[in-house]
């Protein structure tokens, strides 16, 4: 099979060739610790290094950033980290860690920051030098974001902060943070302003992280506080008062749905690759027994496999249709779904697998007997992460429903 | 990585697309179809057969019947997607026609190959209608399970569940043969031919089940001596047309519901505040637009990667036999006491949707076919 | 098997022998008519009369409004009606006609009229000399209820309305009508009244009834419009004013909560019997063929007709639960779920019905081919009837959700 | 017509409840039971096994050993139902304790009527603890179907998902003799028993694979020769007895999100504002409920229509299988970002129901069953 899809231009047939040809060289090597199932599960310093090593050598080798200008990093190219990316997991490289950096803070530097800052910040970002992590949500303010009180309050050219962030994946690796503050108590939403922040070198000064444990038991997001933190005005994006419109850019570039493609590479391992595939459920189904026999003689669970393989298919089929203006009756109507049709199937996927597994799905990731690890319970429960972070199910909903369909605000 | 870029829906698939659209709207607005179709509400009712033959002559025009007749035969040669796109608004349009099983007799026809069959095919680009009659009475969708029998040169015998028969010139007939299954041209007005008219709940096509009785058949008539292979061939086709009537209905289904959503208040409050009524329509978008994707995707393996088009076909009906049961659901259920009453046009759309579920095999049906080609078959 | 329940007390095992006796040699004739599925689909006067027959003779035998006082037209009994509505069931007689008077006036009545207006009417209306209808529902008032806008206003000692109601089933025989009404403007709840109406001595001087047809093509219920119809204070029941309150005792036995057992018999014939049956599914899926063998043996058709019988059966157990008080965590929590969880059953067995018909499931009433006569296909449209009428399943999940569980009112 | 009025739930089992209620709402709130079950998070840790022995003994002298044991024998001779109203407790309270498995163990030996067997069902009733280890490898539910063989006096094989087995004084342990199948107590202390701990989700309880090389048994121990019967016959008590920990646990799950539906606000309202939240909370309620009318009916059966038992217990279990896991899902979603943190507790019961749901088999495996029962086999 010639590497090059049909209809493709030359330039991107001859970038996608330049990928395949450099990952087929390259050697991401192999981890000396167990690697989480996803970026935001980095428990260890370990598993940080080996995989910043990975993002390093991709950018370096122009796989990173690739559509973003040459002067913010990049390579100036256009339609060209979708490539890289379908490139990078048919190769079955390792994910990427600075996730939070790539697909949420990249974009909204890019349409919101200073040239100077940009310059200064994206390259690190690509490259990994500095891991970034995001603050939005705080306890009073998880699916009513704009309800945000962390407080920044001017002094000269300089603001103090105040205030308390939770559920902030990678925190405590993170260099930088994106930040949404309030600098007006008198109005919800146009009293917000947005901000990044050199969080590591305040530790200590103004800046605490402890971290949270998940339901899985695994650590990996944080809580972050704020005391009398002074920031430079220079970290400000976009106007004060204008947070919530620069926020937006953030969610949309987090819900698969922003103009910018996120970089995104393999998951390393094909076990853990696995899990969150519904292709990878017929093969469980095939080394599982249910009620004395193969369970993937079993017509119910054939049933349920063929559901998820179908829901699956058909998000595929939809970014494919996303592209094809005429098809679609609104042009945010399939964007605006990725974020929570990938995760209800995710974790649809691997209610499936414990549904495959039966008695064996009691079984944990500790457990050395466990079917593919352990891999599926822990994939469940850490499913609900992504059914209810960057905007619930029930958030998702609303916006769908209002935005798209148009029907009246729920609140 | 040989998918077609765009579904190969390119300018001229959306032109004809586009036109048809206006056309509809313009010649069949629903309240037109109401009065056209539901204009007797009596359950016991002899079965009707209601359609506007002036405006299939119009659509006849318009060129519909020739999208996927090879050119060289008279048709225009174009592809599945855009025919899947000509279906898609018939089903927006809930349009009573012999529209769509003329497509599903074209699909099997092409695949036949022979000079009765490139004949009757070229009859269909000029306007001739025709409609599959191959299904025996248990409904078993098998290509090879058929009740008509050929022997002395004539056909003896039954077929069921034959979808517009009473609107149609042609009858494709399935039948064994002693060779094995053999597919007939049989006009409907042939001696010995039984129409008899299925009393069903949709409103907008018609259904009968046709006796054979001594039917003679001459060679000029044998479209095909492999039936079984052919109707085989044929099925990607004619299940993802059937998921493009069910996407276009369900739009229909959606939008209609959507509006009422927004002017219907109670509480205060427009309906669509309310999320008992709004998230299960958001729900009912995704999955038309799952349905959708998948749908277009088999149309174009139709046309592209022949190889894919059973499995992608079968994913796209069993997606869409969901929309088609769950869209009716809440477009009856989100209008409330209005939803209920035959003066609503929610009714037509439901009632074409629970024909379409089931027609050619409901969900669960595609999706045990699916797994036999994913998984294997079952093994005991 | 002797006809007493363990533990049943010696009156009511009396009753029981009673009632079968009766039963027994009593004989509803053959109608000369098709019956519908239910009372409410009532269209044809042959169909009434055959079935009011059959109510007098039911309440001539004591077997209908027993638990009414004897000065009401009952015969003073306690917890007799369950007993009989049981034999009439097991008996397999038909229907009774005059369900909204059995399940709705005549509680409403037992608990709010004058004396003299219960002995006048509740004698006649458990005999179905009268016949009764429910005019609560308007064009804007149907899940919102309350915001009944038909006006009754006062004039002497008479009240004269104007408006108008729809939905209302068996409009067209009905003698009488329960009917809430708007008194006061300035104040939603507190400005409604509750009075009876006789509807039919009114036709033409005043009341008007339009028959609206059903999505299945059948008639059963109207429209009624009221163009100042004068009627006597008497009819009044309760305070003015306090119509909402009444309305709460109407819709807590049309819900099936209250503390009346509605009188209720079989359907008469086997065939509309099934339909509804969780049970007769599995008969269906046995006469029924699927991909070339019997759906009885369809592993994902058994699986739901599982699922259906399960539900029907908790629901059962339900009502056994409900007069359990130590197994019950709050005592409305099982009764006010009765009319969601029945009317959902309903519509779920004739959903499951229709899969196992397949391509059969096309087939109507109007078919003489079609299996089962076509009656799955009916109920399952006339389901709609009833997860929509009497607070559709939306406003049920909200009362459930505030009354017995406590969350906050959604409107 | 052969029910027992009001699920035989008389005044003595009703006390019986609210005082176990009680006692353990003051010996193990949920705040005590996470200190005690959720101190180590790591999710390499090896298998712990906590529980709080004191707590146990103190549930020995409130007798709820004996409940089931018949009063000639030492025990109180009550029914399945109080039985099942203190499981119903103890799911609620999430109690990690032998309580359960004993019960389960208590229930095979009941059906035994050998000497050994009521020996054993004596001890329990003065506190000894026990768990049946019946089941094999593949996880088989069959009680035909074991891993252990006995020959020259001696067990050797294994068995698997053994229930809270490093709690327990004794194993009764299934195998394969010359003749059939039969059941031997066994304590957990004796040579050559090795019980290896399962790495489970579950924090409440724990799990173990029991290899048995060259165990020597005597007659003694022989609990029964008719293994395969004895298990059938508990069967229906062994699914009702785990369904009704599933309801307390669901009720414990709906309570306390319900309760967070009250006091978090978002967008200037309680969460339980929002029909997203509150109507999933509803059919979470009516599924409770209809568990556990289900489960109050099996256990009733059990106790007097024994001919209905199987099949009342396979609607039970397979509704509260249902439980288990939507329960669970609402639980978790509905506290959103708290509820995915290791420091809420609707954890603890989740990962119960997720144990819960499978053990015994789960809704499917018991709908198929009830199939079985209800439609007769399915034939090929």
């Amino acid at each position: 099979m010639s590497p090059q899809n049909k209809n493709e231009s030359l330039e991107h047939a001859e970038f996608r060739s330049y990928c395949r040809d450099w990952l087929s060289h390259h050697d991401a090597g192999t981890p000396l610790v167990k690697l989480p199932q996803s970026a935001i599960e980095i428990m260890h310093p370990e598993q940080l290094n080996y995989l910043r090593k990975w993002q390093r050598d991709a950018y370096s080798a122009g796989l990173i950033g690739c559509d973003y200008p040459v002067n913010e990093g990049g390579a100036g190219r256009k339609g060209c980290q979708a490539i890289a990316n379908q490139e990078m997991a048919r190769a079955g490289k390792p994910f990427l860690p600075n996730v939070l950096g790539l697909g949420m803070a990249a974009p909204t530097l890019h349409f919101h920051a200073q040239q100077a800052l940009k310059e200064r910040l994206l390259p690190r970002l690509f490259s990994c030098e500095d891991v970034w992590c995001q603050g939005f949500s705080e306890p009073g303010a998880g699916s009513d974001l704009a309800n945000v009180q962390t407080f920044a309050e001017p002094k000269g050219d300089k603001w103090i902060i105040n205030g308390h962030k939770v559920w902030t994946s990678l925190a405590h690796f993170a260099d930088w943070m994106i930040l949404l503050l309030r600098t007006d108590k008198s109005s919800k939403y146009d009293g917000l302003s947005y901000f990044v922040v050199p969080i590591k070198s305040a530790l200590g000064k103004g800046v605490s992280v402890q971290p949270l444990i998940k339901i899985t038991g695994e650590t990996g997001f944080n809580e972050v506080f704020f005391d009398n933190l002074e920031i430079s005005d220079d970290y400000r994006l976009d106007e004060v008062g204008k947070g919530w419109k620069v926020a937006q850019t953030t969610l949309l570039h987090e819900r698969g749905a922003g103009p910018m493609v996120t970089p995104s590479s393999g998951r390393g391992n094909k076990k853990a690759s696995a899990v969150g595939d519904a292709y990878a459920l017929i093969d469980l189904a095939k080394d599982s027994m249910r009620d004395g026999q193969s369970a993937a003689n079993d017509p119910l669970l054939r049933d349920q496999i063929m559901q998820m393989i179908i829901r699956q298919e058909g998000s595929k089929q939809g970014a494919r249709r996303a592209k094809v203006e005429g098809l679609c009756e609104h042009p945010m109507r399939l964007p605006l779904q990725t974020k929570l049709v990938m995760s209800e199937i995710r974790q649809d996927n691997a209610a499936v697998a414990l549904d495959i597994l039966g008695a064996h799905s009691t079984l944990s990731i500790n457990d050395e007997n466990a079917p593919a690890g352990g891999e599926w319970p822990l994939a469940y429960m850490n499913s609900y992460g992504i059914t209810i972070a960057a905007g619930a199910s029930e958030i998702q909903r609303n916006i769908l429903g209002e935005r798209v369909l148009g029907m009246a605000k729920s609140k | 990585m040989t998918q077609a870029k765009n579904f190969a829906f390119g300018e001229n698939e959306k032109m004809l697309r586009d036109t048809a659209r206006k056309f509809l709207q313009d010649n069949l607005p629903t309240v037109k179809l109401h009065q056209l179709v539901a204009s007797d509400s009596d359950p016991y009712r002899d079965p009707p057969c209601h359609w506007d033959k002036n405006l299939w002559l119009q659509i006849v025009e318009l060129g519909w019947s020739t999208v996927i007749v090879p050119e060289e035969i008279g048709g225009s040669g174009m592809s599945l997607v855009a025919l899947c796109a000509l279906v898609e608004e018939a089903g927006r349009a809930a349009l009573p026609s012999p529209f769509i099983a003329t497509a599903i007799a074209s699909l099997v026809l092409r695949e036949c190959h022979t000079s009765p069959a490139n004949e009757l095919l070229q009859a269909i680009a000029s306007g001739k209608t025709a409609t599959l009659a191959s299904t025996p009475k248990s409904a078993s969708w098998l290509a090879s399970d058929c009740d008509v029998c050929l022997a002395d040169g004539t056909l003896n015998g039954s077929a069921y569940f034959v979808q517009d028969a009473r609107k149609v010139d042609t009858l494709l007939v399935q039948c064994k043969t002693q060779s094995g299954l053999a597919l007939y041209a049989v006009p409907t007005n042939s001696e010995g031919v039984d129409i008899i008219a299925d009393g069903i709940i949709d409103l907008t096509r018609d259904q009968a089940h046709i006796h054979l009785n001594r039917v003679s058949v001459s060679d000029t008539q044998l479209l095909s001596e492999q039936a079984c292979d052919v109707l085989e061939a044929a099925e990607p086709g004619i299940l993802t047309l059937v998921s493009a009537d069910i996407c276009g209905a369900g739009e229909w289904q959606l939008q209609t519901t959507v509006e009422y959503m927004k002017v219907r208040e109670q509480f205060d409050h427009p309906l669509g505040y309310f999320q008992a009524l709004k998230h299960p329509l958001v729900n009912v978008m995704i999955m038309i637009d799952q349905a959708k994707s998948l749908t277009y995707n088999a149309a174009c393996a139709v046309d592209s990667e022949p190889e894919n088009a059973a499995k992608f076909a079968r994913m796209a009906k069993a997606s869409a036999s969901e929309v088609a049961a769950y869209a009716s659901n809440r477009s009856i259920q989100s209008h409330g006491g209005i939803g209920f009453t035959w003066e609503c046009f929610v009714h037509l759309y439901s009632k074409r949707q629970k024909h379409n579920q089931v027609l050619y095999g409901d969900a669960k049906y595609q999706r045990a076919k699916l797994a036999d080609l994913l998984m294997g078959p079952v093994y005991r």
